[in-house]
């Protein structure tokens, strides 16, 4: 075989001096970083008019290490950041990528509302069912039952349905998969550059430092086989009815659909009142 | 549209919020983001039917932390960007006034202070949030604020407020009150070409040579924004000149927070601005800022026609302090007067500056602010 | 159709089959398995040296059972293997 | 209906010599005079020609007869003819009957005219006693769905598909395999004409793919059928291609798939990829993945080099299979045959030595588009072949291949493929070794002519064994010449064997969907040889092609267009009338217990709660009679096969000599069929059986069986179709439940239950049923007068004579 003697074909993309990044071994963020970035390889984006936002938690590093403008926000926030930098300059591609806790937690009061407004910004959560960074406590979306730091004695929340709620706010793309569909998740990321409205896609991302090892999946591999397991595929079927259990991981696209952006509405009606101001 | 144009040169009769906004826009401003709040809504409202129609973007958020998250962003988009609120917006505001330090984001908010705590009294004056506007946000930091106490400073100090945050990459707090804001007077805007705009410095590197936090001599690093091919990345952790998080290191967090404080500190003279009427030979120095001010200059003219040395030490800029003129004043004073609408919060810092010269506190809350008369007679009985 | 199908196909020559050169940056990987576990030709497995960051990168078994589906690429959260097709004269 | 006096005409019909030959007819007609209420019996010469038909119209005015019996053939054959007959002489068809002396009576009984006659005159006795107690009936109509589904997308479906469709109507073209074309789209050139097959099927197949009225389902397979003529709800299931139908066949795919494997359509001598074509020609072009093969294959995507390569994005991992649903009055079956595999004849070491291939590999080899690109090459060394032998008859005429019929093609196709090679490589001498060589068709027998000419050696006497020589890989084929008697040792370069078609492999499983029977060879049977050869037993079924027998193309187009006009046929006249033979009710008697609601196979009965009462749906209604025998209360009567018409019938049987008969309850469709089938076969059996038609032997009551016993049968047989074949989907599981309890009663009372006998047998199965007679006429020979009459007393009560 040959020695690894040049760089990863991906390399350009990255900080190469963050790397290697600070993610457990086979933490799923890895995987949506790579497949994010096929996807910016395989459409050969303007790197120039890219800006990667992300929050606070594992994921929000995945800002710092895409070699492209990008900001590491507070806590919850990315989306509202994200919104001020597209509304400033609505020709940047502006891509949101983090996680459950900072986008649906703490930080689900903007998602909905920049859903609903239909800015066109671009939402990647990696879903992995707790706060990794904090060690593992429960979070928006933890599966009932599922033990973690601050549930010892199982989850007693109802966990959000992450694609039914950002089909119900009004996102105008909507998808979900996980690490294991990397290929499809590309496809998605691919088709999330390329439209307008604001779109979403939920990655089951496996977390076997902090939740798996707590819930009978010690392993990556062993989470990712509950993916394969688990997994079906539909083809834009109903969100609401998108389970996901130890049984059933609903995964596909879920909506996809074209309205007008905040912003296109915005400079139409901008262009309109100038018009008649002078 | 060009921004000359957007200026509205002339003799105006505008209330301090609409004077407020159209400084923004005379400044350059061309992002607003904002949440209704008493008594800074016509703010926002006035910038909606402004923005359009000079190419400016306004958006009301879904609260104040978005708000100013949105403006943060704007700003690193390259526009320059303001927000406005009063305490509690305020309060909801400060984890992200600290990012915004932190990855020193020039930005405007503008802080209509009605009587807290908590809802307060929305409808009546204070001067409650002067101290939060320094120490609200957590670690250690600097911002500007400044204090208008006329129609027309609310027009001159937002311009104002814009230039100095350009200029030193820092978030700027225009501290307002309810009177200032909703009192309607005439107000003059210069022709354009006569109002000094500052814009922020840009690198005159190539983006490969960019180190996005790495400072010229004024301590202030230039500044690239999204879209320029710069690739370059801010966070609100600990970070080198890179802009790369350095969360382990004490040398990294020494040399960044330092330069944070340092860049305006060391910049203290150039940035504080102050009033002074009658100072020479003050025996009673009244050091008042916001509206009390207005009535402290009649209170003191009042006291000289009865034969009273008194001055008054205006601050316009609250932070950084004006220090050294608190302490030249205080140098001859018998007395110091510190009227506020407050339990006593800017009086510490006339106090620390003033060392052995004595000073009073006037303290008023809720209903109207000081009268003339009110500090007139303190100014009496300080005299014995 | 339900012909029993015995034969060599007479073609199985000329079908040109692209021959992979695998690349393993072993000390960027964690060891997560998932390239070994997930490679639908079983071309790679765990060696036993130890690299920089104390766990076991893959070995390649036998690169010319690889069929350059790169799957390998897209699922390593490392960044640490991949695929590029030989470019190589009709020496190999 | 309420007249008084009934008024029968019998007429025993000679068939030339075919029922006189053995049954004396003009006695059987004067024993019918004496029979009550007949004013009339003729003998006659043939009753089915015109002057046979006009007497019976100009008797029925002359003599006001009110009912007619034709003793004769089959009423499987005639009964249609005559009930015309009966209606153009204004009688209602439902008062006429039948007795089948023909395929039943003289046919099976050829030497021994005493018995045979004597039978006659009993068939005619039960006839005459079943038509004094007809009722004239209206049949009810039921309108017929003007859609079609063919079964099959071979040449045969094609052509069906697109005459119908021509026509007007709606064709669903369901074919298994990826694309349509069968059999023909794979052989080089046809016979006699040797025109290229591919270069005449293409236009056809594009027809389909772009017909208005054709849609075509490809790559799925029938999995339900419900329904009756003219109604049938059929379930397809689309097993999925993964390429939506954006595909534009650039092929582009299949360049990076990485997955290869032998090409099925090139008989494995070429590779195809996990994302292909099966040929160029197919129909739809649409490509398609094979799972089995694809990298991606358990759910994780794990090469998308093809969805990358689609420039449409036609490629659709998450594709799934769907079942569509489809209402159609009349379905065609073209389902094709297999080849046989000459590897179940280890002497020809198929398989073992790469020079001995089928005659289908040849075809792929000789075809300029094949993988050799039209080379004849040795798969050994790739060399052209100096000397090549084929062999006839593999798969085919032999019981060591388990293949005793002749697979009609293979003659004319080897000399088709002999002309082929002396085209290309006139010096290759080639041998040809066989049995018979049959030339029938029209052109064969210039081009078995020309053959010979051109140099072609026909050798009679297949070999007995191949050698291989392991050096050269030549093949010694030894073996007797039969015309000269002596043996043969010869070398060749190459063996070409010459296999037979067989029945496709999963025939069972459109047999059952459709309730069709199928001959001892295992293809599909036609209603009648002669009469209906293109259709099914079953209403509104018909067959195209190798379904029902091997056949050339030319054949398979012909019956394709025949079976597309039976159908059209049917659907032009949009509706069909159910035969009058539903049940009805007699609201009095009924107790409303919803045994009948149970039993019926149509849920044509149901039990309606809210008003206590049996509803029934005439036009849902099959007819097999099978709520009839079970009601408890003889509330529910079948038209035309009464309780009472059937005790009838027992009787007149067990009038005389009881003791010495077999009473036998036959279902119209296999037991009655296969009776007849045996006496088309002239199969010889005992002649002390008598047939009772029923249409179902659902419809066989215990108390007919019982009854039988009680007038002192010897013996009595139910027959049925076997398990899974019952027409009426599953109503025979009642005779079986029916029957066994009898048989329990039996032995409860001492009784030799071997006297009652249950047989499954299918149309095809006249030998069966034959020799089934033969085993009960060893047991009621052991049947003593004491046993017979143990069997009135304990029947007597409940049977009552």
């Amino acid at each position: 075989m040959t020695e690894a003697v040049e760089q990863h074909l991906l390399l350009k993309y990255l900080r190469a001096s963050m790397m290697p990044h600070i993610w457990c071994s086979g933490c799923g963020n890895g995987i949506i970083l790579n497949s994010f970035v096929h996807a910016l390889d395989e459409l050969q984006m303007d790197l120039n008019k890219l800006v990667v936002v992300s929050g606070i938690g594992c994921i929000g590093r995945a800002a710092g290490y895409t070699n492209v403008d990008s900001y590491h926000t507070t806590h919850g926030r990315p989306i509202a950041f994200a919104t001020g930098v597209k509304l400033a300059n609505p020709k940047l591609e502006v891509i949101v990528i983090s996680g459950d806790g900072d986008l649906f937690a703490i930080g689900g009061n903007h998602f909905i509302h920049a859903a609903r407004r239909n800015i066109g910004i671009k939402v990647i959560c990696a879903n992995n069912f707790n706060y990794g960074m904090t060690g593992g406590q429960v979070g928006p979306t933890t599966p009932p039952e599922a033990i973690t730091t601050t549930t010892p004695y199982g989850n007693i929340e109802h966990p959000f349905n992450l694609v039914h709620l950002a089909a119900a706010a009004g996102a105008t793309y909507v998808a979900r998969w996980t690490t294991l569909h990397v290929r499809m998740l590309t496809m998605s990321i691919k088709k999330l550059l390329q439209r307008k409205g604001f779109s979403f896609i939920e990655v089951i991302s496996p977390c076997p430092e902090t939740f798996g090892r707590r819930n009978k999946m010690r392993t990556g591999p062993e989470m990712m086989e509950w993916f394969k397991k688990a997994s079906v595929i539909e083809k834009f079927s109903d969100p609401a009815k998108a389970e996901i259990t130890t049984e059933r991981i609903v995964v596909g696209e879920f909506v996809d659909v074209e309205k007008p952006t905040y912003e296109e509405l915005l400079h139409e009606k901008m262009a309109q009142i100038m018009k008649e101001g002078g | 549209m060009a921004w000359e144009k957007a200026v509205l040169t002339g003799a105006h009769f505008m209330s301090g919020d609409i004077a407020c906004a159209e400084g923004a826009i005379a400044a350059g401003c061309r992002f607003f983001a904002g949440y209704p709040i008493t008594p800074a809504t016509e703010i926002a409202e006035h910038i909606a039917a402004r923005m359009p129609k000079i190419g400016g973007i306004y958006i009301q958020m879904e609260d104040e932390i978005a708000s100013i998250a949105a403006i943060i962003g704007a700003s690193y988009t390259g526009l320059k960007a303001m927000t406005a609120t009063s305490g509690p917006g305020f309060s909801l505001m400060q984890e992200n006034i600290g990012l915004a330090a932190m990855t020193e984001t020039p930005c405007v908010i503008v802080d209509v202070m009605r009587g807290g705590p908590s809802t307060g009294q929305p409808t009546l004056p204070g001067q409650q949030d002067v101290m939060q506007a320094k120490w609200g946000s957590h670690g250690d930091y600097e911002i500007i604020a400044l204090a208008p106490s006329s129609v027309q400073e609310m027009f001159n100090l937002t311009i104002e407020a814009f230039n100095l945050s350009e200029t030193y990459r820092v978030p700027t707090i225009v501290m307002a009150d309810e009177v200032v804001a909703h009192m309607w007077e005439k107000i003059v805007i210069p022709p354009a070409e006569e109002i000094n705009v500052v814009n922020r410095k840009k690198p005159n590197t190539p983006p490969q040579k960019y180190l996005p936090f790495m400072p010229d001599d004024d301590l202030v690093p230039p500044m690239a924004c999204f879209g320029e091919g710069y690739h370059f990345h801010a966070t609100g952790l600990t970070h080198d000149e890179h802009g790369h998080p350095q969360t382990q290191s004490s040398e990294v967090q020494t040399k960044l927070v330092r330069r944070l404080c340092d860049k305006i500190r060391k910049n203290a003279d150039k940035i504080i601005r102050v009033e002074e009427k009658m100072l020479e030979d003050a025996d009673i120095v009244v050091v008042a800022y916001g509206i009390v001010a207005r009535a402290s200059l009649s209170a003191v003219r009042k006291a000289r026609e009865k034969g009273i040395k008194a001055g008054l030490l205006r601050l316009v800029t609250l932070w950084p302090f004006p220090e050294k003129h608190v302490a030249k004043a205080a140098e001859r004073a018998k007395a110091i007067i510190v009227p506020e609408m407050n339990c006593g919060q800017m009086v510490r810092e006339v106090e620390r500056a003033a060392k052995e010269t004595p000073v009073f506190h006037l303290s008023k809350l809720g209903e109207e602010p000081h009268t003339p008369m009110e500090i007139l007679e303190f100014i009496r009985r300080s005299q014995q | 159709m339900p012909e029993r199908l015995w034969r060599t196909p007479l073609d199985i020559e000329k079908v040109a089959r692209p021959k992979a050169e695998i690349h393993i940056i072993k000390d960027q990987c964690k060891g997560c398995g998932y390239c070994i576990n997930y490679c639908p030709k079983k071309v790679l497995e765990e060696s036993e040296e130890i690299n920089a960051r104390g766990v076991h990168p893959p070995r390649v078994v036998d690169e010319k059972k690889c069929i350059l589906c790169s799957f390998c690429t897209a699922v390593c959260p490392d960044f640490a293997i991949f695929v590029k097709e030989k470019q190589c004269k009709d020496g190999c | 209906m309420m007249e008084g006096e009934i008024r029968i005409g019998v007429y025993v019909c000679h068939c030339g010599l075919n029922i006189a030959g053995s049954v004396d007819c003009e006695e059987v007609a004067k024993f019918a005079g004496t029979l009550p209420n007949v004013v009339l019996a003729r003998d006659y010469r043939y009753t089915c020609s015109d002057q046979g038909q006009e007497l019976i119209k100009k008797d029925a005015k002359e003599y006001r007869l009110n009912r007619v019996v034709v003793a004769s053939c089959s009423p499987r054959l005639h009964e249609p003819t005559f009930r015309k007959v009966c209606e153009e002489a204004g009688l209602n068809k439902y008062l006429f009957e039948m007795a089948n002396i023909r395929e039943q009576c003289s046919w099976v009984h050829l030497h021994d005219r005493k018995a045979a006659t004597e039978k006659a005159k009993d068939l005619v006795k039960m006839a005459v006693a079943k038509a004094a107690l007809l009722r004239p009936a209206e049949e009810i109509e039921v309108p017929i769905i003007r859609k079609a589904l063919v079964i099959g997308g071979g040449v045969a479906g094609i052509q069906a598909a697109l005459d119908l469709a021509d026509t007007g109507y709606k064709v669903y073209l369901v074919e298994k395999e990826p694309s349509i074309g069968g059999m023909m789209a794979r052989i080089d050139k046809t016979f006699p004409t040797m025109d290229c097959s591919i270069c005449i099927l293409a236009p056809k197949m594009s027809d389909v793919g772009h017909h208005p009225n054709i849609e075509l389902l490809a790559n799925s397979g029938v999995v339900d059928v419900k329904g009756y003529i003219g109604n049938f709800r059929v379930k397809v299931l689309k097993k999925p291609r993964y390429v939506k139908e954006d595909c534009s066949a650039c092929g582009e795919c299949s360049k990076v798939c990485p997955m290869v494997a032998p090409n099925e359509f090139d008989a494995g001598l070429a590779l195809r990829h996990a994302i292909y074509t099966p040929f160029a020609q197919a129909v739809p072009s649409t490509y398609i993945i094979d799972m089995d093969l694809c990298l991606n294959k358990d759910g994780v995507m794990v090469c998308d080099k093809c969805v990358k390569a689609c420039e449409r994005q036609a490629v659709d991992f998450t594709m799934k299979p769907e079942t569509v649903e489809l209402e159609v009055g009349t379905i065609i079956v073209a389902t094709g045959a297999d080849i046989f595999d000459p590897s179940a004849l280890p002497n020809y070491g198929y398989g073992k030595y790469l020079n001995v291939i089928t005659s289908l590999e040849f075809e792929r080899l000789i075809n300029a588009g094949g993988p050799s690109g039209g080379r004849l090459i040795r798969p050994s060394d790739m060399t052209v072949p100096k000397r090549v032998a084929f062999i006839q008859c593999v798969g085919s005429r032999s019981e060591k291949s388990g293949r005793t019929y002749c697979s009609n093609v293979c003659c004319m196709n080897t000399i088709k493929d002999s002309l082929l090679i002396k085209e290309h490589w006139p010096e290759t001498e080639i041998y040809v070794f066989y049995v018979d060589i049959r030339a029938y068709g029209k052109g064969f027998e210039d081009l078995y002519r020309r053959a010979k000419k051109e140099g072609v050696i026909f050798i009679r006497g297949l070999p007995a064994e191949i050698f291989e020589d392991k050096k050269t890989r030549n093949l010694w084929l030894t073996g007797e010449n039969t015309l000269l008697k002596e043996p043969y040792r010869m070398n060749f370069d190459m063996v070409i064997l010459s296999v037979g078609l067989e029945p496709r492999k999963d025939s069972e499983v459109i047999q059952r969907l459709l309730t069709l029977s199928r001959t001892q060879d295992g293809f599909f049977m036609e209603a009648h040889p002669k009469l209906r050869p293109v259709d099914a037993a079953t209403g509104g079924i018909f067959f195209a092609g190798c379904a029902e027998a091997p056949k050339d193309i030319k054949d398979s187009v012909t019956q394709a267009s025949a079976a597309a006009a039976r159908a059209g046929i049917l659907m032009a006249k949009g509706k069909v009338t159910v035969e009058a033979i539903t049940p009805t009710l007699n609201v009095e008697k009924c107790r409303v217990c919803g045994l009948c609601t149970k039993v019926c196979p149509y849920n044509a009965i149901t039990l309606n709660k809210e008003l206590k009462r049996i509803e029934i749906v005439e036009a849902a209604c099959g007819g097999c009679g099978t709520c009839a025998a079970e009601c408890p209360s003889d509330a529910l009567t079948q038209n035309h096969f009464t309780d009472e018409q059937i005790t009838a019938q027992i009787d007149a049987v067990t009038e005389y000599d009881a003791d010495k008969k077999i009473v036998a309850f036959c279902c119209n469709w296999c037991a009655y069929a296969g009776a007849d089938f045996a006496g088309v076969s002239r199969m010889q059996y005992p002649p002390n059986v008598r047939i009772i038609r029923t249409m179902c032997s659902g419809r066989v009551a215990p108390k007919f069986v019982e009854r039988a016993f009680a007038r002192g049968a010897a013996a009595v047989l139910v027959a049925g179709c076997h398990p899974g074949d019952c027409h009426y989907i599953n109503a025979n599981h009642h005779t079986q439940r029916r029957v066994e309890r009898l048989w329990k009663k039996m032995e409860q009372n001492w009784l030799n239950k071997e006297r009652l006998q249950l047989l499954w047998v299918s149309a095809a199965e006249g030998e069966r049923f034959a020799s089934k007679i033969y085993e009960m006429q060893k047991i009621i020979e052991k049947v003593t007068p004491e046993e017979i009459e143990r069997a009135k007393k304990v029947f007597a009560k409940v049977g009552g004579t």
